[in-house]
């Protein structure tokens, strides 16, 4: 697992912080690597714009903080416009596609937009939107296995929303896997 | 050293973040009485702790203020529970008269500071390293304690650990100085068997009541406590006493007691003191570091080794008391010493007495809110160097 | 001195055997306040006219004859200065 | 009968101090001027511990800072001097974790209720297990008579030359208010009601506070030209007033008023720590884990706790 600083974006009540954690969880508890999770933390944060900072690495994580992020996942308009611009060039960004309405692709960044909210009360409950942007980062960057995933989610919720949790991200992960494998038939990027 | 008590124990890999680690080391160290008061970065440690102690035995209460949190846990403490309070800089300067109260009266307990920038509210939700001379000078008089800087969550639980040994095993107040910055941040925290947990227990007199003196100290100059009930009906205080533990107001007793809590620190540093060394041995520079600022200092130091530049790194675990002796050590060999802080140059100072001008010394200061850029430590190495 | 104004007499005080008591001075710890002297109920106590180590006049007993060992005394003294015992408390705390 | 004339540690043929077994003799004479009150207080408190039976290993006695402050150096059972103001809630800490003895704060009116005033309102308002007696004398003595939260309107104090026009505190009224399951109040000469009342609340759970009225002779007395401390002595028997039912309107002090002195308070509502031990027993069930105690299990004819521990011989000391 490569060095990859990721941001999670959004408002507060989106569930971004619980997004950063089961993403540590993944790679730190049920994978082989590391991750440092920060936020940003402060009175703006109740309600407010809410910012969540997960550093990975294969090595011990010195510096904690996200320097270039690599990945973004942006889960609205406010957070998409403070952020977009540190975006590393060849980065990826993910965003809830109903909530943010991205400017042109800049450099080689990859863009993937889904209607997580819209999905989430699909399933009955708009508050799993974080885990089905989760699964769609898994299913869009392969940089997160399902099964680990899924044991951290599963680790991380209270038990009787396990199950909903564990839908949202394949949900999530299924349409990502979709858009990638669209993208390669249509020649765009290369397995 | 006994081991600990499985029930605090979480035993397991966590996900936590350093505030949450840190009431867990309390939990596994024993402690079972915690008074607190709110503040931000550190309210984490007691929202777990009040979350936990129902479940392990324990009594948390949250107090008024700081003032009545550190007044309780010296009063629990006395009660015979190993006691904590947590606190950030506003709460700290609030808690010093009474940390001077458990450094004259010799009382087990711990503190932690979850650094935050100053002065006054300054920046609640962002970090600093500002505390440290607060630490070490903050409250009146002369004294000696002991403060710990944890670098990661999983530090925070282990040197939660330690300080409880440490306070017991000195009868010193000990501090943890977090920062907001390790605070708030997540890692994996491995929480061990409670049988692989070693704890210092409390050391209790076995002399008569009749023959014991409260302050009469033991040959490492720590005297013995007495528990609350025994027939031993001692009197403490907070003024200058003899050994008996009277009230007397003399030059004489003075030199004696203060002289004593200050020994008992200085005269054992080197079974107190902790550090981590990095490619010392054949360092030209060596950047000195504690807490977060020592995560932030080793990206530097290793592109700065992959130039060719022989720089070493000495991590401060303990910052009071001071490595003196080893900076002594140090500067007679080395060209220059480092600092990176998160304030504008406090234990800098400490550092720069005891190199006593055989080497240079260089701050990389930061007014807090963030920490430092790996690259502005990396060009203070090679400015160093040149 | 007077006798004290403070206290009434019991209207069975003649019936009623009153225990008797023997009181006991710790002269230098007296601060000389008067308390015991101007409080007694029997009148027992005046302010001696010599001086203690610190320059207090102690109380003196006058009439030990009317003590009824009532521990007003005692317990009125700030110096723990006074007190008065009776014939059994005496055996008793005798070391 | 003769006068017995005794000095102190001297011959053995005399009769020990009765509450020599109470009290730390050995600090005789103490710190407190002639004709202050403290010292009566402080023998109603021993008297009230021999009517209650309880050892002085039941209880532990923790002042502040102040002339009061100094009676935890004279009580001859674990005894704490705290710093200013804190008193309370050293105590707090004291009796969560040894709720099995009896937690007494003995303090002065400055500590207690200016600088400690926010800890007496939370401890009452929480029904925190302990007895705080607070000796009121009106003014800060031991810094040398500045104005206190109870320095009456008209008073004078160091800090208010020209005399004092603020409202003082009743210190009933306030803890009556706050929470407070015993509320009394007496003056010094009350000697015999001050130790009824020290027995009762001694043997009450929660919140107890008794406010005892005594003169300050060298600082208030003086400056307000009251003469001595006996003169306040014959003031609060000429203008003390027993009333138990007083409402709090009464129970306020002007300078040289009368003085309504009585049990104003004696209720029983769960402390603090009943409270949480019942709440979590309700709310957790057998989750829950009642809270340790710093008591050692241990009995009491054992002559050394570390027996099994090493220790160092406290012999060798170096010094």
């Amino acid at each position: 697992m490569s060095h990859t600083d990721i941001v999670i974006s959004g408002f507060g009540g989106q569930g971004v912080i619980l997004t950063g954690i089961v993403l540590g969880k993944t790679i730190s508890i049920y994978s082989d690597g590391y991750a440092t999770m920060t936020q940003n933390f402060g009175p703006e944060a109740r309600g407010g714009a809410c910012t969540a900072q997960v550093v990975i690495d294969n090595d011990k994580i010195r510096y904690p903080y996200v320097q270039v992020p690599d990945i973004m996942i942006i889960m609205s308009q406010e957070a998409y416009e403070k952020h977009e611009p540190s975006l590393s060039p060849d980065g990826m960004l993910l965003f809830e596609e109903e909530l943010v309405e991205p400017g042109p692709a800049r450099d080689k960044i990859r863009m993937y937009g889904i209607p997580a909210t819209r999905f989430a009360e699909e399933l009955g409950n708009p508050m799993v939107l974080n885990m089905i942007m989760l699964g769609f980062l898994s299913g869009t960057s392969g940089l997160i296995e399902p099964i680990p995933a899924r044991n951290a989610i599963a680790a991380s919720v209270p038990g009787h929303f396990i199950e909903l949790n564990h839908l949202a991200f394949n949900k999530g992960y299924q349409y990502g896997k979709g858009l990638v494998a669209g993208e390669m038939l249509a020649g765009k990027i290369s397995g | 050293m006994v081991q600990a008590d499985p029930v605090g124990v979480l035993t397991g890999t966590h996900y936590l973040d350093g505030d949450h680690a840190a009431a867990e080391g309390a939990c596994s160290a024993g402690c079972r009485f915690f008074a607190g008061y709110p503040i931000t970065p550190s309210t984490e440690v007691a929202e777990r702790v009040a979350l936990r102690f129902p479940l392990i035995g324990g009594t948390f209460i949250q107090m008024e203020d700081e003032l009545a949190s550190i007044a309780a846990v010296l009063g629990g403490s006395w009660g015979g529970l190993k006691s904590m309070t947590v606190t950030s800089g506003p709460g700290f300067s609030l808690m010093m008269e009474n940390i001077g109260l458990g450094v004259m009266m010799e009382v087990p307990c711990v503190v932690i500071n979850v650094q935050r920038g100053g002065p006054s509210t300054g920046l609640p939700t962002l970090p600093a390293q500002a505390d440290m001379m607060q630490a070490r000078w903050g409250s009146h008089g002369d004294y000696e304690l002991i403060a710990l800087s944890p670098n990661s969550p999983q530090e925070c639980f282990d040197l939660t650990i330690e300080s409880f040994n440490l306070s017991e095993q000195w009868r010193v107040p000990v501090l943890v100085m977090m920062d907001e910055c390790i605070g708030h941040m997540t890692e994996r925290v491995v929480i061990p068997e409670a049988g692989e947990i070693e704890l210092v227990e409390r050391r209790y007199t076995n002399l008569n009541p009749d023959d014991y003196l409260p302050y009469k100290p033991c040959e490492d100059l720590v005297p013995e406590m007495a528990p609350i009930g025994y027939g031993y009906r001692f009197h403490t205080t907070g003024l200058t006493h003899d050994e008996r533990g009277y009230p007397s107001m003399n030059a004489e007793t003075q030199q004696r007691c203060v002289g004593r809590l200050l020994d008992k620190i200085n005269l054992n540093r080197d079974e107190i003191i902790h550090v981590d060394k990095h490619y010392l041995d054949d360092a030209d520079i060596v950047v000195v570091s504690y807490g977060i600022s020592s995560r932030v200092a080793i990206p530097a130091v290793e592109k700065a080794r992959r130039e060719g530049i022989k720089v070493g790194e000495l991590r401060l675990v303990t910052v009071w008391p001071f490595p003196e002796k080893l900076i002594r050590e140090l500067a007679g060999n080395v060209k220059a010493f480092i600092m990176p802080e998160i304030n504008h140059g406090q234990v800098v100072l400490e550092l720069e007495r005891c190199a006593g001008g055989r080497a240079e010394t260089r701050l990389v200061k930061h007014a807090g809110g963030w920490v430092h850029d790996p690259e502005t430590i990396y060009e203070a190495i090679r400015e160093a160097a040149k | 001195m007077p006798e004290s104004n403070y206290w009434r007499k019991p209207f069975d005080a003649d019936k009623v055997k009153s225990p008797d008591g023997t009181v006991y001075v710790i002269k230098d710890r007296c601060k000389g306040c008067g308390f015991c002297v101007e409080f007694c109920p029997r009148g027992v106590l005046v302010l001696s006219t010599e001086f203690n180590r610190k320059g207090y006049h102690p109380p003196e007993v006058i009439h030990p004859d009317r003590c009824v060992n009532c521990d007003l005394c005692e317990r009125i003294c700030p110096e723990f200065a006074i007190y008065c015992l009776n014939q059994e408390e005496i055996i008793e705390l005798a070391p | 009968m003769t006068v017995t004339e005794v000095k102190p540690d001297t011959t053995r043929k005399i009769p020990e101090h009765p509450k020599s077994l109470l009290l730390r003799m050995d600090r005789m004479p103490h710190i407190w001027c002639s004709r202050c009150g403290i010292g009566i207080t402080v023998g109603c408190f021993a008297s009230a511990m021999e009517k209650t039976g309880l050892s002085p290993d039941d209880i532990t006695v923790t002042s502040g800072i102040g002339c009061t402050g100094r009676v935890a150096g004279y009580v001859k059972a674990d005894s704490f001097h705290t710093t200013h103001g804190r008193a309370i809630p050293f105590t707090v800490g004291l009796a969560l974790t040894r709720p099995d003895l009896k937690h007494v704060v003995f303090s002065g009116d400055g500590d207690l209720i200016s600088i400690g005033g926010n800890h007496f309102i939370h401890a009452a308002r929480r029904n925190q297990n302990m007895l705080v007696i607070c000796v009121n004398n009106f003014t800060y003595a031991m810094t040398g008579g500045q104005l206190a939260p109870t320095t009456p309107v008209t008073a004078r104090a160091t800090t208010a030359p020209y005399g004092s026009f603020e409202r003082p505190f009743s210190l009933p009224t306030l803890a009556i208010s706050a929470g407070a399951s015993y509320v009394a109040r007496w003056t010094s000469l009350h000697i015999r009601r001050i130790t009824d009342s020290m027995t009762e609340a001694l043997q009450r759970r929660g919140f107890r506070f008794i406010e005892i009225i005594a003169p300050c002779s060298t600082i208030y007395a003086r400056r307000n030209k009251l003469g001595t401390g006996l003169d306040l002595m014959k003031y609060y028997y000429e203008n003390s007033v027993i009333d138990h039912n007083a409402s709090v309107d009464d129970l306020d002090i002007g300078f040289q008023s009368k003085i309504v002195v009585g049990k104003f308070v004696d209720k029983d509502r769960p402390s603090y720590g009943k409270s949480m031990h019942e709440h979590f027993r309700k709310v957790l069930g057998n989750k829950y884990q009642p809270p340790v105690s710093g008591k050692m299990e241990i009995d009491k004819s054992w002559s050394g706790c570390t027996e099994s521990q090493d220790t160092t011989v406290t012999d060798e000391v170096q010094s």
